[in-house]
């Protein structure tokens, strides 16, 4: 097992810990605040695997999570604050 | 050589990654596992995204990785932004009193 | 004249975003880059914004570079002392009521978007001037600026993308 | 190894959001649920629809979700206690009958989404936009509904009902008073 893979495998774990805390977590915004931490997480594995196969073109998917992952968080927030009232 | 620079940037990222999970669990108020954890994820992932570029050598993943890392930080501040706004607007207790 | 000069800089660093995804640099890219970073650059300007936001948003290139630097520094100090909050178990919070002496609007967001950056504090809303940050209780990188009523290095490089 | 973990992780949020009763939670898993298994097909050899699955579901499924719970009624409760005490484990074990009135809205096809204000009661009624507002003191329970709304009947039988025993007092407000913030 070389250094990346147990990187990945670290990460993995970190994943499951916040899953934890969005299963349990009291409040909605709890899990809102899990959903960011694990696409930030997702993020780092892509990148890591690209690293590990030498292919660069799996960067096109985090970067495409970059971009776009923030949107679904900022949706879900303002759909709470407005009580369900999106405009 | 600069190989190990990088082993050692990603191990420190992975260490700054765990006190964050830790930080999610031993708050007990939401206010304060936002300001720890959502935070600590910005210095882990400056840091690990740096490991990598080391590692990838001056090559176009390099840069592709270095632009995936403005774009979160751009766009990061903006999620944890909505979700404490909305909370705040929402009426959810600040915890205001000194705990031990 | 300004305003020209600003569309071809920014046609140039669309065409090297086209070149880092294309991970090529032969010439028939470089042309098919330009063209295509000039047309994104018309439609946007023509269709899909209101107002015309390349004369009011623009930002001096040495100005964002001091930001970034100030910034990379000020996460990384930040960051170590939430550490020892998350050893001790701290977690008083508070509000704090700050008004900036920005009175530039890009010049606001990006100073929101820094403090939301730095780990510890948290923007909440901002009106005008007037902006909310949440902290911890023993923060005092802000309730200092407020009673000596200067500006805090941030504002101080944030304050020159005017002039 | 990875891979293991990564797919007992789809098949747990894949059971969470079927059995949950709230819907908006339910949205939240199936968001983490779409990230991760857009990181399952690239494990297996798949960018393309490692990307569909990116944009489709980080966007188009999140935004037809929100606008289909919108036929679904947020019912907002504000809930205040005296004493300065905001440890929310402590609220949920201290008064069951909240869990117990989740329950029933949730089975009478409403969304109930509970706040834990810190704020005075008082502030609550003239500030705030609420459907139910409960303070709880150390005997009596005091909850604040408004007339025009004809779910508070239902909520005041249910109560009567099964939880006899509290003290339980139900306050309607003035009309069209109170609940314009």
């Amino acid at each position: 097992m070389t250094f990346l893979e147990t990187t990945l495998l670290v990460i993995a774990i970190y994943i499951t810990l916040v899953l934890v805390r969005v299963i349990l977590g009291p409040t909605i915004w709890d899990r809102l605040l899990g959903l960011n931490a694990i696409s930030a997480k997702i993020i780092m594995s892509i990148v890591i695997l690209s690293i590990i196969t030498q292919q660069s073109y799996l960067l096109d998917v985090a970067l495409v999570y970059a971009l776009l992952g923030f949107i679904s968080t900022v949706l879900i927030a303002r759909f709470i604050e407005k009580k369900g009232d999106i405009s | 050589m600069i190989d190990l620079l990088a082993y050692l940037l990603i191990t420190i990222a992975l260490i700054f990654m765990a006190l964050g999970v830790v930080g999610l669990f031993r708050f007990k108020d939401f206010y304060s596992r936002i300001l720890i954890s959502a935070k600590i994820e910005t210095v882990g992932f400056l840091t690990i995204m740096i490991g990598f570029v080391i590692l990838s050598g001056f090559s176009y993943a390099a840069m592709k990785i270095l632009l995936i890392t403005l774009m979160v930080m751009i766009t990061n501040p903006l999620s944890t932004h909505a979700i404490a706004r909305s909370a705040f607007l929402s009426g959810y207790a600040i915890n205001q009193g000194s705990r031990p | 004249m300004k305003k020209m000069v600003r569309t071809l800089v920014l046609i140039l660093i669309f065409t090297g975003f086209w070149l880092i995804l294309n991970e090529s640099l032969a010439f028939s890219q470089i042309l098919t880059g330009l063209f295509f970073s000039a047309v994104a650059l018309l439609f946007t300007n023509r269709y899909l914004l209101e107002d015309d936001y390349l004369g009011a948003y623009g930002i001096k290139p040495k100005v964002l570079f001091h930001y970034a630097v100030y910034l990379f520094v000020q996460i990384y100090r930040s960051g170590f002392s939430a550490i020892i909050k998350i050893i001790k178990g701290e977690d008083a919070v508070k509000i704090i009521e700050y008004e900036t002496c920005i009175s530039n609007e890009l010049g606001i967001c990006l100073l929101a978007n820094a403090i939301t950056l730095t780990p510890g504090t948290v923007t909440i809303s901002k009106n005008g001037r007037l902006l909310q940050i949440l902290a911890f209780q023993d923060e005092n990188t802000f309730t200092d600026i407020t009673e000596g009523k200067s500006c805090s290095p941030y504002e101080m490089i944030l304050r020159r993308i005017d002039s | 190894m990875t891979e293991n973990i990564f797919l007992i992780t789809l098949v747990v949020l894949a059971l969470i959001a079927l059995n949950t009763k709230k819907l908006r939670r339910a949205v939240v898993y199936l968001g983490i649920f779409s990230l991760v298994s857009s990181f399952v097909y690239l494990l297996y050899g798949a960018p393309d629809v490692a990307i569909a699955e990116a944009i489709i579901g980080s966007t188009i499924t999140t935004v037809l979700y929100l606008v289909a719970l919108r036929k679904y009624q947020v019912f907002s409760i504000f809930y205040s206690k005296s004493e300065n005490d905001h440890n929310i484990s402590y609220i949920k074990n201290n008064a069951p009958f909240l869990n117990n009135l989740e329950a029933f809205l949730i089975k009478c096809e409403m969304e109930p989404q509970i706040i834990y204000s810190g704020e005075s009661i008082e502030t609550i009624l003239d500030q705030k936009k609420f459907d139910l507002a409960i303070h709880h003191t150390d005997q009596d329970i005091w909850i604040y509904g408004c007339a025009e709304d004809y779910q508070i009947d239902a909520v005041e039988n249910y109560l009567h009902d099964n939880h006899g025993d509290l003290n339980i007092h139900l306050i309607r407000c003035e009309e069209g008073d109170d609940n314009e913030a």
